[in-house]
């Protein structure tokens, strides 16, 4: 049923009797055109533009757990597009496009709210760097600013600008950058394929990928074996396992990235606002919880769950950014697991194997990737070539040399 | 136990002295060819599991350690000198 | 009438009475009260609002557990929202004020919101509020993120400090009731070192609301009896007001002790909170148990409570719930609770017992007892006026003016799950339970699902004498004798769907999640515990579902028709209960967010005028006012002028420093760098390129060979100690057959840069040896000896400036000394301090890089330096990588000037260079200027630039696009080098 | 030539010494610090560092496997260091950091208390013997931590974070009052 404000109207008049299930609960078939592996974000979004975009509605879309139980389940939210290099930042420009339409498309609030992201910089150094990645931002068109300390003191007076160890000098905006509610992206999602025709199949672990004359012939799973004409893998945080499976060996390593949340409070923070001098980033939910991170914790690691250390490195950044938190209260902690990419960029590419696809790689800013994921890997499933926006998140670009390094860290994923 | 590491020369020591590098993996020989090399700079298994992996200790001993740490509980089960140096106390 | 103080009885001290206020209402309770208990005993039964419906909420338990009762306390920089009244203890003068509510608690509009109930089911808001796009961030999410939210947080900055500190003990004791007593007392005779702490201000947990004796002793004075032994050993520690918040890897736990948040004015010389890191060999979780609600219509009227807090309000604090009480059970526990209250003279309405065979624990009062019935509603506004019991089909209403719930009891098994563990179902106890085998861990107690004090304290002393002999330690159980008035309370049968309810049946009090909530996410597929949770929101609030997540799962399993097992817990993550940034914090904020690091000629810089800038954690001079300058370009032209005419002094202490040594030295170098170092001969320096094992450029410097094995290596000011582990790294790690010892003598040497043509005849001034450009060319270093012997440092003939310049190294305490030396004999010549500024245009005239333009993405090839790789080395770090098509690519940026076509305009870092007359669009981006400066020798800004093939354009007109200034500068490209790109100067 | 006159300025220089109850922080003299570097597995520079350790003359402290730090509060001139230098076996260095490394005492029955504020070794005496030393964080900065009694330690520190850590270890002992 269409979700409208009359019908939120008329089912309270029903006494809410009358919703039907956001997604139906079938069993897998024996074989489908395509198989998705992975029942998160950027599988759901997939699923969503193969069937919306190329008609292609014979798919499933196999979740080890409950659907949005990977990092769309666990993000601090964040949604921009201020990206550096060529290779990135017309990809993430075609996200933030999809995130400003998506939820009448698919008929589902995710309260994707345009409140802004500001970079903070404190050295001469970041304000050049801002300064390049402002301007390359405005060469694709995207919306960039940079403000001086005095603009950014009357847009949030009450960041430290008189007792800091490292002074604000000012910062970058993208006023179309904000947030969204990163579980609902899962559901919209979900519920926009099953309609579609979509099989979303939970508690369907694949457990191995069954080849025939170097070709995929399905998947074993948890709940049998399914075959398939085209297999797709958006297991991020999981993707060497994944892949191991079709004996693929991965530029990845998996690292836990902690996220906070603290009690309610009334409106504190309008948009979102990341430190300069140490890592920290923070934005408020429309419900009144600060939600806010920093670094990863800097080992290998499938365990949801950081470490104590990182936690007041956290703390520490943002009292330094804003003295005011120092009587807030941190409600919960949680981690997520990151595929992280030796330069630092995803991975949206076909592999070794012909009809077995890769989206994987996305390291902490897999969120705010979420549509254009799904939609350039659905263009790239579907056609067999790259979206003309992920066309450099090649596999073979680390052994060609055209690496993606926004950072310039090397092949170093914890410092990315 | 990655909030401690047992440090063979200085005793367990909280996360935050160390610097972590990743896989310890053997440095091909120079004539080795290039896929040996782009695998030792670029691949990584990546195993859910035991990981043998180069941690230094940067505010102790600065020495360099093999550390063999599950990945999936963060339990640590050997952690030597890359030196094996562990009988050797200064 | 409603709840009074008792005129005796409790553990309060009513010769100490405290004044306080809520919501400006000024009010007495007593030395030893609570917030809450204070607010109870003046009869405040109303204490806050809910989240969603704004309904009249009541204090609900008496611990950490309270979803209702949260207020703000505190004013200015030390306002704290969302504090518990359940656990804030009561001091003289404490303000406290209701939330979200306006304009009153007893009046507040929000409350309008519960005539749209219908209308505002779980989720409503994932079903509209899309049309027109744009109205989301004007209008409904203004609304919502106003209306949302509980306390308001201050901006002011905090006043008060805050400490952190590390522990270490062999048995770490969570929770000082009876279980955790007996435990310490057991493993700390036995002489092990021990840590018990507990979250209350005072230690005796549940003892204290008990009316049992043991061993003779009232509770209470038992309690007492314990905490003085426990005093008197030196081995053990006793923490009150401290809570443990988390179970990290390593047996790490950390707890927040509420050091002075119990007091009106802190003393400033102790912190308001302390972190502890406590890493325990063992640790214990006597952590007790919740008792948990029952879902009937209006559960969450004022003046409906927990069993247990009706309990700990009576016995503790003297609280009496009003005249007339009904007790609402699905286990004993309400029959402890209606003695107390009989005794205590209150007449109880009625005992509803859900079982049919309840009771069977020695209950001898003489309430009424309604066997196998349940309260189906609760009527009432503000406050409780009667409750409807159902009993076979039958309804009766009885006028009461408070309720005592019991759903029975869960396990505090928080921190046992923070590991990965999973809790596991137990139907012999009707509860959630702590996973098994839990490395270091042990549970024990109300917190393992024992009941009774007796149990409870052998638990607690049997699990203390087990946990240390795995330490090696022996101990004897300790005993402590008879306890009369026990009561063992059977676990409870489930009850989760009561029937006949009418009203809002809570579940998550605070989030206002109802029962039609959670049936509504089932029909809506989101059946899942965790989309249940993530779709209602229920367990989401400050209480972290301490109240409600059991509770919802017994629903979700009852309308499933499967086991709570089944269902599965949600998971429990850090923090047991909310921590203040502060605590995490400690003392690293503001000035002290980090250390600062000085160079040894800081204080003279300062003396010379110097304006500091932060650089990494170093201050650096960043130039040298001189009076009647109007600009900080004005200086530093000046300096740089003054370095190209007569010479200047210049403090580069902050590069890195490292002394190599051992008879491979040469050869580790040849390795490191990728240019040749075998053939270095001694007093020698030369400029070394490092890369990075991917054949990108990590870093540069200059290294001079002083001995036959001994080296002086220096690196950038901002990778030194990166580069020092990477050095270690190939030392240790890669090949440690090479007989090389690295040592970092960074901050050994006061390190100066004396640069002009005038820098020789200065220094020589001071300098013991003749450094004439015959004994001293270019690149030559050794060490010498300063003002007649006085001193020994070293001399290295390198220029950055491109003018005839030296770097001299002394130890680190004479630098200021030596640097007044050489102002003095420079004063003839003209020598004047410059800073980085300065030292900066100078580099960019003379077109060296820095990290500017080593940015991480660059090859040697990018910046013209491609000759500097050695070919012939059999191996180097970054040999292999380097050789991939992608790095070089003729597109690739390469390193080049950039001048202004007009000399008076001027252009930034961080432009852009577009080809001129080109379109300014991505695919016309040709790459970036990476350092300007206006050039006094040019008398133009200049820059240098990565352009795509920009070594092969020197000429070529274009554009510097700094299009998010609104910048657009024509220019031409050029070579890099402005000044004396024939290098006579620092030969001269 | 003209004649300077060269003096040295402590990094600590115009820090008092920090006197509260139950705790003294004190900069002590910038006499020597040497540093020893040995291949970890040299047997005789064990052996030597042995010879040094029992002799009155200096002091030893151990650093990390084959390195050792000899201090003292007396400075020494060019010929002593050289004299020093030249007395180490051959495979291994001594490298002057008189001037590199600050050394501080901190001392009095509350000093495991404050020191417990900044790092996580274990500073009971059964673990931690007079004596013993060893490489840890303090807050922040990283720190050398010498045992030098019952109740006295000696912190050793980059002379650049000198004034920071006296800084963090003077507001750590705030409350021995």
């Amino acid at each position: 049923m269409r979700y409208s404000a009359l019908s939120v109207f008329l089912n309270g008049l029903r006494g809410n009797k009358d919703w039907k299930p956001a997604w139906r609960q079938p069993d897998p078939k024996p074989h489908y055109d395509v198989i998705l592996v992975g029942g998160g974000g950027h599988g759901l979004a997939t699923a969503y533009y193969l069937a919306k975009e190329h008609g292609i509605t014979d798919v499933a879309v196999l979740e080890k757990s409950y659907i949005g139980s990977g990092n769309v389940g666990r993000n601090t939210t964040i949604i921009r597009s201020n990206y550096l290099l060529s290779g990135n930042n017309p990809f993430y420009e075609l996200s933030m496009k999809l995130w400003e339409g998506l939820e009448q498309d698919f008929n589902f609030n995710a309260m994707v709210s345009q409140r802004g992201v500001l970079n903070l910089y404190h050295s001469d150094g970041q304000r050049d760097a801002y300064t390049r990645r402002g301007n390359a931002m405005r060469l694709y068109g995207v919306d960039a600013e940079l403000l001086d300390s005095a603009a950014v003191r009357r847009m949030l007076p009450f960041l430290d600008f008189d007792n800091a160890r490292f002074p604000i000098q000012g910062g970058l905006l993208q006023r179309r950058g904000g947030t969204v509610r990163h579980d609902a992206v899962g559901w919209g999602y979900a519920r926009g394929a099953d309609r579609r025709g979509v099989d979303i199949i939970q508690n369907c672990e694949v457990t191995g990928i069954r080849q025939k004359d170097g070709q995929v012939a399905g998947v074993e799973t948890t709940r049998g074996f399914i075959a398939c004409n085209k297999l797709a893998l958006a297991a991020a945080g999981n993707s060497s396992r994944v892949a191991e499976m079709a004996g693929i060996r991965l530029p990845i390593e998996s690292h836990v990235l902690q996220a906070f949340v603290s009690e309610g409070l009334k409106p504190f923070i309008d948009g979102v606002v990341t430190f300069g001098a140490g890592h920290f980033y923070i934005s408020q939910s429309d419900k009144g919880g600060l939600v806010f991170g920093g670094d990863i914790d800097g080992y290998n690691s499938y365990a949801q769950r950081g470490n104590l250390t990182t936690v007041e490195h956290v703390a520490e950044a943002g009292k330094a950014m804003i003295p005011g938190l120092s009587r807030v209260r941190v409600l919960r902690s949680w981690g997520g697991i990151m595929d992280m990419s030796m330069d630092g960029s995803p991975i949206i590419d076909r592999t070794g194997l012909e009809n077995l696809y890769l989206n994987a790689g996305w390291c902490y800013g897999g969120f705010k990737a979420t549509p254009a994921s799904g939609f350039c890997f659905a263009h790239l499933i579907a056609r067999g070539v790259p979206h003309r926006t992920a066309a450099a998140f090649r596999l073979d670009r680390f052994a060609r040399g055209y690496l993606l390094d926004e950072k310039g860290q090397g092949a170093q994923p914890n410092l990315h | 136990m990655a909030s401690i590491v047992p440090c063979p020369h200085c005793g367990s020591r909280p996360r935050e002295e160390f610097t972590v590098k990743g896989a310890a993996l053997p440095r091909p020989a120079p004539e080795a060819g290039k896929d040996a090399w782009l695998a030792y700079v670029y691949l990584r298994d990546n195993p859910r599991g035991s990981h043998r992996e180069y941690w230094h200790h940067t505010s102790g001993c600065r020495r360099w350690l093999v550390v063999t740490r599950d990945t999936a509980t963060h339990e640590i089960t050997a952690c030597s000198d890359v030196a094996d140096t562990s009988g050797v106390k200064p | 009438m409603t709840f009074h103080r008792l005129a005796a009885g409790g553990l309060i001290d009513r010769n100490k009475p405290l004044s306080f206020s809520f919501d400006g209402k000024t009010l007495t309770g007593y030395e030893g009260d609570s917030l809450a208990s204070a607010l109870l005993g003046n009869g405040q039964v109303l204490a806050g609002r809910s989240f969603k419906y704004h309904r009249p909420r009541g204090i609900l338990t008496a611990g950490a557990a309270e979803p209702n009762a949260l207020m703000t306390i505190g004013r200015a920089g030390r306002t704290e929202p969302n504090t518990r009244a359940t656990m804030q203890e009561l001091y003289e003068g404490l303000e406290a004020k209701s939330q979200n509510r306006w304009p009153s608690l007893d009046v507040d509009i929000g409350a309008v919101n519960g005539l749209l109930a219908p209308f505002l089911g779980a989720g409503f808001y994932y079903k509209t509020f899309m049309w027109p796009a744009v109205l989301w961030e004007r209008l409904y999410e203004p609304f919502i993120r106003r209306a949302a939210g509980l306390g308001r947080a201050t901006y002011d900055a905090d006043p008060d400090t805050y400490d952190k500190c590390w522990a270490h003990c062999d048995l770490l004791i969570v929770g000082a009731g009876g279980t955790g007593l007996a435990a310490a007392l057991t493993a700390g005779r036995a002489g092990a070192r021990v840590i018990i702490l507990d979250e209350h201000a005072r230690a005796g947990g549940g003892l204290l609301c008990e009316r049992a004796t043991i061993g003779g002793w009232s509770a209470a004075s038992f309690v007492s009896n314990c905490l003085a032994e426990l005093a008197s050993l030196p081995n053990v520690e006793v923490l009150t007001r401290t809570t443990a918040f988390g179970w990290y890897d390593g047996n790490v736990f950390g707890a927040v002790e509420r050091v002075q948040k119990h007091v009106h004015e802190p003393d400033p010389s102790r912190p308001v909170e302390r972190l502890w890191r406590i890493i325990a060999k063992q640790a214990l979780l006597a952590s007790g148990a919740e008792e948990q609600p029952l879902i009937f219509g209006g559960n969450d009227v004022p003046g409906v409570m927990m069993a247990s807090a009706m309990r700990s309000y009576l016995n503790r604090y003297g609280v009496a719930p009003g005249s007339n009480v009904a007790i609402f059970t699905t286990n004993d526990s309400g029959y402890s609770l209606a003695g107390d209250l009989e005794d205590a003279g209150v007449t109880i309405a009625a005992i509803i017992d859900s079982r049919k065979d309840g009771p069977t624990a020695a209950y001898c009062g003489n309430a009424r007892v309604v066997q196998g019935g349940v309260v189906s509603n609760a009527h009432g506004r503000k406050s409780l006026s009667s409750i409807t019991v159902l009993k076979d089909g039958r309804s009766e209403d009885l006028r009461v003016n408070s309720l005592a719930m019991s759903g029975g009891f869960s396990p505090v098994i928080h921190l046992a799950c923070h590991r990965g563990g999973k809790p596991m179902w137990s139907d012999t106890h009707a509860a959630f339970l702590a996973p098994q085998d839990l490395n270091g861990l042990a549970l024990a107690g109300a917190a393992n699902a024992v009941h009774g004090i007796q149990a409870c304290l052998d638990a607690g002393a049997k699990a203390a004498t087990d946990l240390i002999a795995r330490l090696g330690i022996a101990a004897k159980q300790a005993s402590f004798g008879v306890v009369e008035g026990d009561i063992i309370v059977r676990p409870a049968r489930p009850l989760w769907k009561i029937p006949g309810v009418k009203g809002k049946a809570f579940i998550d009090f605070q989030n206002d999640v109802h029962r039609d909530d959670l049936n509504l996410a089932l029909r809506e597929g989101y059946g899942h515990i965790e989309h249940a949770k993530r779709y209602t929101t229920n367990g989401m609030a400050t209480d972290q579902g301490k109240l409600s997540n059991v509770n919802a799962i017994g629903l979700v399993a009852e309308a499933s028709g499967v086991s709570p097992a089944d269902v599965g817990t949600t998971t429990f993550r850090p923090f047991y209960t909310p921590v203040s940034f502060g605590s995490l914090t400690g003392p690293s904020h503001g000035k002290h967010f980090q250390p600062v690091r000085k160079s040894p000629l800081h204080d003279w810089a300062k003396r010379n005028g110097a304006v500091l800038v932060e650089s990494g954690l170093w201050y650096r001079s960043a130039w040298f006012p001189r009076p009647g300058e109007k600009d900080w370009r004005e200086s530093v032209d000046r300096e740089v002028k003054n370095v190209r005419i007569n010479a200047g002094l210049c403090d580069v202490s902050t590069l890195g420093k490292i002394e190599v040594t051992g008879v491979d030295a040469a050869e580790f170098f040849n390795r490191i760098y990728c240019n040749s170092f075998l053939k270095l001969p001694v007093g020698k320096a030369r400029y070394g390129l490092m890369l990075r094992e991917d054949g990108h450029i990590y870093d540069d410097g200059t290294t001079s060979r002083l001995g036959e094995s001994r080296y002086f290596m220096t690196t950038t000011t901002a990778m030194a100690a990166g580069v020092m582990n990477h050095l270690e790294f190939c030392a240790q790690t890669l090949w440690p057959e090479l007989d090389v010892r690295l040592a970092s003598v960074t901050d050994q040497w006061a390190q100066m840069t004396i640069a002009g043509p005038k820098a020789r005849t200065i220094l020589q001034t001071i300098l013991d040896e003749d450094i004439s450009n015959e004994a001293f060319p270019y690149l030559a270093a050794k060490e010498i000896s300063l003002c007649g012997g006085q001193l020994q440092g070293r001399l290295f003939r390198i220029s950055f400036s491109g003018e005839l310049a030296y770097e001299l190294a002394v130890p680190a305490g004479y630098g200021g000394s030596v640097a007044d030396a050489l102002m003095q004999a420079g004063k003839a010549h003209g020598i004047q301090p410059y800073g980085v500024e300065a030292l900066s245009v100078l580099r960019i005239e003379k077109g060296h890089v820095t990290h500017n333009e080593i940015n991480g993405t660059v090859v040697p090839a990018d910046l013209g330096i491609a000759r500097m790789v050695s070919a012939n080395k059999a191996d180097f770090i970054g040999k292999k990588m380097l050789l991939r098509e992608g790095l070089d690519d003729p597109d690739r940026l390469l390193l080049v000037g950039v001048m202004p076509l007009r000399s008076t305009d001027s252009f930034r870092s961080g432009a852009h260079i577009l080809a001129k007359d080109a379109t300014a669009t991505l695919e016309n981006d040709e790459g970036h200027v990476t350092s300007t400066c206006y050039s006094p020798h040019i008398g133009s800004t200049i820059g240098l630039a990565l352009v795509k093939r920009g070594a092969y354009r020197h000429g070529e007109d274009i554009l510097v696009w700094n299009g998010i200034r609104d910048e657009y500068t024509p220019g031409r490209l050029c070579d890099p080098v402005f000044f004396d790109s024939a290098n006579t100067k620092l030969h001269g | 030539m003209v004649d300077f006159r060269l003096s040295p300025q402590a990094a600590l220089e115009g820090k008092r010494p920090v006197v509260r109850n139950s705790f003294i922080l004190e900069a002590l003299p910038e006499g020597h610090v040497v540093q020893v570097l040995a291949n970890p597995c040299d047997g005789n520079i064990c052996a030597f560092i042995a010879s040094l350790a029992n002799g009155a003359q200096f002091a030893v402290r151990a650093a990390a496997p084959g390195q050792w730090f000899i201090v003292g509060d007396n400075a020494l001139s060019h010929a002593q260091m050289q004299a020093l230098c030249a007395s180490i076996p051959s495979h291994a260095d001594a490298i002057d950091q008189s001037h590199g490394r600050v050394r501080i005492s901190a001392r009095g029955s509350a000093v495991r208390r404050v020191l417990a504020k900044g790092t996580a070794v274990d500073l009971s005496p059964d673990a931690f013997a007079v004596g013993h030393a060893t490489t840890t964080l303090i807050t922040h900065v990283a720190a050398h931590v010498s045992r030098t009694g019952e109740n006295a330690f000696e912190i050793m520190v980059l002379r650049g974070f000198a004034e920071s850590l006296w800084d963090d270890l003077d507001h750590m002992s705030r409350d021995c009052v």
